[in-house]
């Protein structure tokens, strides 16, 4: 199991889980959806690449009206 | 009249931008975009939440806005850019209305941390619209950053107040020649007016419409505003006098 | 939007006024006056000129505009009792834009006068509209004696200081039940939208356009002007705040 | 000779002339045209009828632009 | 400097006149009077009542002040000329601060029954100092009705909204040979120093000082504002310009 | 009433700082700084003219003011720092006027320099009073830098526009505690009313003073206004009202 | 007796009552007092001459602060 | 000889001046003036202590109005 942050919210998942996964958790779309990882920004492109691991800050950012 | 508004090479025939927050509903939201005749609307991108209904994405897409995501709720150079780094990847498109505030309550610029990100996303290929006070040394500081339009507040967000010191967006309006936008403060349609016979080019603004009564009400007659106030600079305006001048001659004045 | 202006009776969807004076030549005039969209337009009475080329009659029954002669020039109830006679023999009107002035360098109204000459035209069966001044009793005493429409300057004929006192505005909008028109001193298309935004029904104006650099473009600043400020008085501005409110959420910012 | 004073100007007439005939002098067209004779407008319906004479002050007026 | 204020042949050294009306207390009262330096205060008739504790004519005899009775209240010339006679035969003076209102929510002058009224009360021998709204042609008709000082208002009596209209006032000013005194409106010290910067000869005021939280510090300021404006109007200010001009002259700055 | 302005430890009873450019000659610079009553007053520094009749230095000497040096002139913070530096030296005092401007047109401070300047002052153990806009996170920022008053422009240095965001300044003095202290753009004493009135501790000018008409006469007009100012804002205004508040009773009214 | 209305008040006085006599109800002073009857003011000079008679209005007023 | 730039003048001076001789050249009250060389400043105290050399930018420095 691996225990991380995602959007401040204590998770468990799957050893060998990709940011591809967690973005799955909260959204088909990728469009308007943006995930950074430890502060740093992860692009789409990358999503199935990047796994994450114990501890990881992950944001999953999404659209808002705003500004 | 074909008076485009152009801003790094891209052309609108609208010169209102629309913010997007506030609007009571989406549907709301749909219906003050559409009255506005905005071609452009500003995005935020916070923590997704999975059960929110609806998108304003959905919206955007839906009346043909181009987005232009922001920084909003970030206090330092360091934050808006990692933002703005977020919002390219998740809309596909390097715009971004810079927001660096100092302040929560005022949320006025902090044009120290403003003028660092600026430079750092234009090094990084970013179109940077940058929300700034007035203050006119800001504003060049900015524009010789590389800023692709400077976007001076009238008065703090969602404050309704207008412009308040029209001398320094008249400043602005001399001493840049990248598009200068009206960018905050805006209550109601003079406010509008008054921004464009000032000189700017465009007016973003969202409570004033979202947070009206009649959102597309206000939404119509924004859009009314600022083309009246960009037909009233270019039709030069009368002086001002102190006393009256005869509309009506007094020359043939019969002796009754 | 249904929302007609309606003097003694009669309905019109334009609620701006035009008047005629200060045009540089009958065609710069017939192309401000269909770019305005005005239903109707003032006109004055002179010695006749048999050597005048054009008639301005012939240009506002071109476009289409109701008369609405003036008293221009009168200084006493009695001359502008008279000249309303001659017009509505000449116009074959009973409506008649009524101004006795006190002093030719102001032109601001004499209201004891023009009280004076209101009271009796009303009797005589005149569709009564009074330029006036901005005081509230004035207005109210002119209503009282039962004029179509109180017209209050925003200042002096000609002036172009738009609104020098929108609290008197306030009041007589609030104190007044007949159509109130602001006459006079309006400069841009940001002081007609403030008034219209005060409440007034219509706006009536001549220098600001006739004498603009570009009068049909002026014109039809004009025309989306007193539009935008209709919409945006029925559409229920934000309050004013002297600190900010945010637009776009703080809730769910990321912690980057 | 009926000598009288049109829009400020003396000017001596045939005896017997009617408003209409000071009218016809300026312009064809009644619309836009207004008379007074010494201080009273003149109807249109009645310039045929009212004569001038000696010293009286006649006013003809027509539109301009204004207000 | 001496720089008296003459009213109808009287000196006076100092230019604040104080209303008495809207103090808590007479003890109150005294000590802002005191503190304001006024020499000239007003008193109104009202049916006597034989258990109210003092009078306030014992304090203005002790504090020295030359009485002003007003006709507050009246709606109608009658009704002023009427409690002008019953207040010349009670304080003794001719003089006579004249107001005739039109409506009691606004307290604004009717200005055609108060012409009425000035031209009585002349004729019958009062020092008319007239209360007038800001309208140019009233003042100059109160003033050829031989009025010895015309009196327009900054904003409505008690509104404490100062000088509404600051361009009515200066158009008064180069209109009338008469002293000018601000009556009504002000409602803070910088309100006094405008109107004095506006060439107004005097100012009239009573809530601003018996209605704030601290009477006789109040009444210490608007004594100050008002020598500040005096001077300030004498001294010739400098001009207002859109840049800046250097008040530490760039000539001889070093190399560094 | 014992109210002493304190910066930095030291106390004042006089609220007016004087600048000492744009006088006509020493003289009249003399006879103004003794009409101000101030305390405080700046001096610049400038290569040597062994020329030049008199030192501005002997009559600050003679008048009794304390110098408070300024670094006008300077562009960067490194110059102004270098400037401080000498002017420690040439005036044996740590207390330094710091302007940092960035643009010779409008000598608006560029606030980004003005901040590093300020910080390091700071260090080198200076009492840094900064010249500012009226932008409330930069004038926070610099009190959190440790300057010892932040010094907000009203408008242009001899600019003579007054107050131009009145609202900013309001929002400093809320935010900062150190004292506040407007500087620049004064024209007349109503300004440097407008100015205590909104809370500042001190105003700061020169040109209004040494290039008006009489320059005595409007330093003691301005010493006037600030005692009227400061006086005002502790002696708590009466609110605004849209409508009158009779001052005179309506009760008691006689039926005449 | 008379009846009269003073200061809007129904008031019984005994007949041949003067204005001096209604004035010394309210006040000691004469300064700043005035006095109306029926819509004409009474000088101070004449109160003890000048009677009242029967449905009189009369108006006995002092100074209050104003203005 | 020592050629140096004083207050954007060349000037000549003698071998081993010193930046007091320089001040002297200006006014004789130090109060007022201060000096910096080559971008230093040059504390009074060590005016006699600082001799300047070819090439040197000195800029004396004296009040005036201003600010």
């Amino acid at each position: 199991m691996t225990r991380l942050w995602i959007n401040g919210s204590a998770v468990e998942l799957d050893d060998d889980a990709h940011v591809s996964d967690i973005v799955g958790r909260f959204t088909v779309s990728p469009r308007g959806t943006a995930v950074a990882v430890n502060g740093e920004v992860v692009p789409r492109s990358r999503w199935s690449d990047v796994s994450v691991k114990d501890g990881d800050r992950v944001e999953v950012l999404g659209a808002i009206g705003g500004g | 009249m074909d008076d485009p508004l152009v801003i790094a090479g891209e052309s609108f025939s609208s010169r209102l931008i629309m913010g997007t927050g506030g609007a009571s509903s989406l549907d709301a939201l749909e219906r003050a975009l559409v009255a506005s005749g905005a071609e452009i609307a500003t995005v935020a991108l916070r923590r997704i939440d999975p059960d929110a209904p609806g998108s304003v994405l959905e919206v955007l897409d839906r009346v043909g806005c181009k987005l232009l995501p922001n920084t909003a709720g970030c206090f330092t150079a360091k934050d808006a850019v990692l933002t703005a780094r977020a919002a390219r990847d998740a809309f596909e498109t390097d715009w971004i209305k810079l927001e660096v505030i100092g302040d929560e309550d005022t949320l006025l610029p902090d044009t120290a941390e403003l003028l660092k990100a600026a430079e750092e996303l234009v090094d990084d290929g970013f179109v940077v619209l940058a929300y700034t006070n007035d203050d006119p040394i800001a504003a060049m500081r900015l524009q010789d950053a590389g800023c692709a339009a400077v976007m001076p507040l009238g008065s703090p967000i969602g404050s309704g107040m207008g412009i308040r010191n029209p001398y320094n967006l008249a400043i602005i309006r001399e001493r840049c020649s990248v598009p200068v936008v009206l960018d905050a403060g805006i209550g109601t349609a003079s406010d509008a007016v008054l921004a464009m016979e000032l000189g700017c080019d465009a007016v973003l603004l969202a409570s004033a419409v979202t947070r009206a009564h009649d959102p597309a009400a206000m939404a119509e007659a924004m859009k009314r505003a600022v083309e009246a106030g960009r037909l009233a600079r270019h039709a030069g305006r009368i002086p001002r006098r102190l006393y009256a001048e005869a509309s009506t001659p007094f020359e043939g004045l019969p002796e009754l």
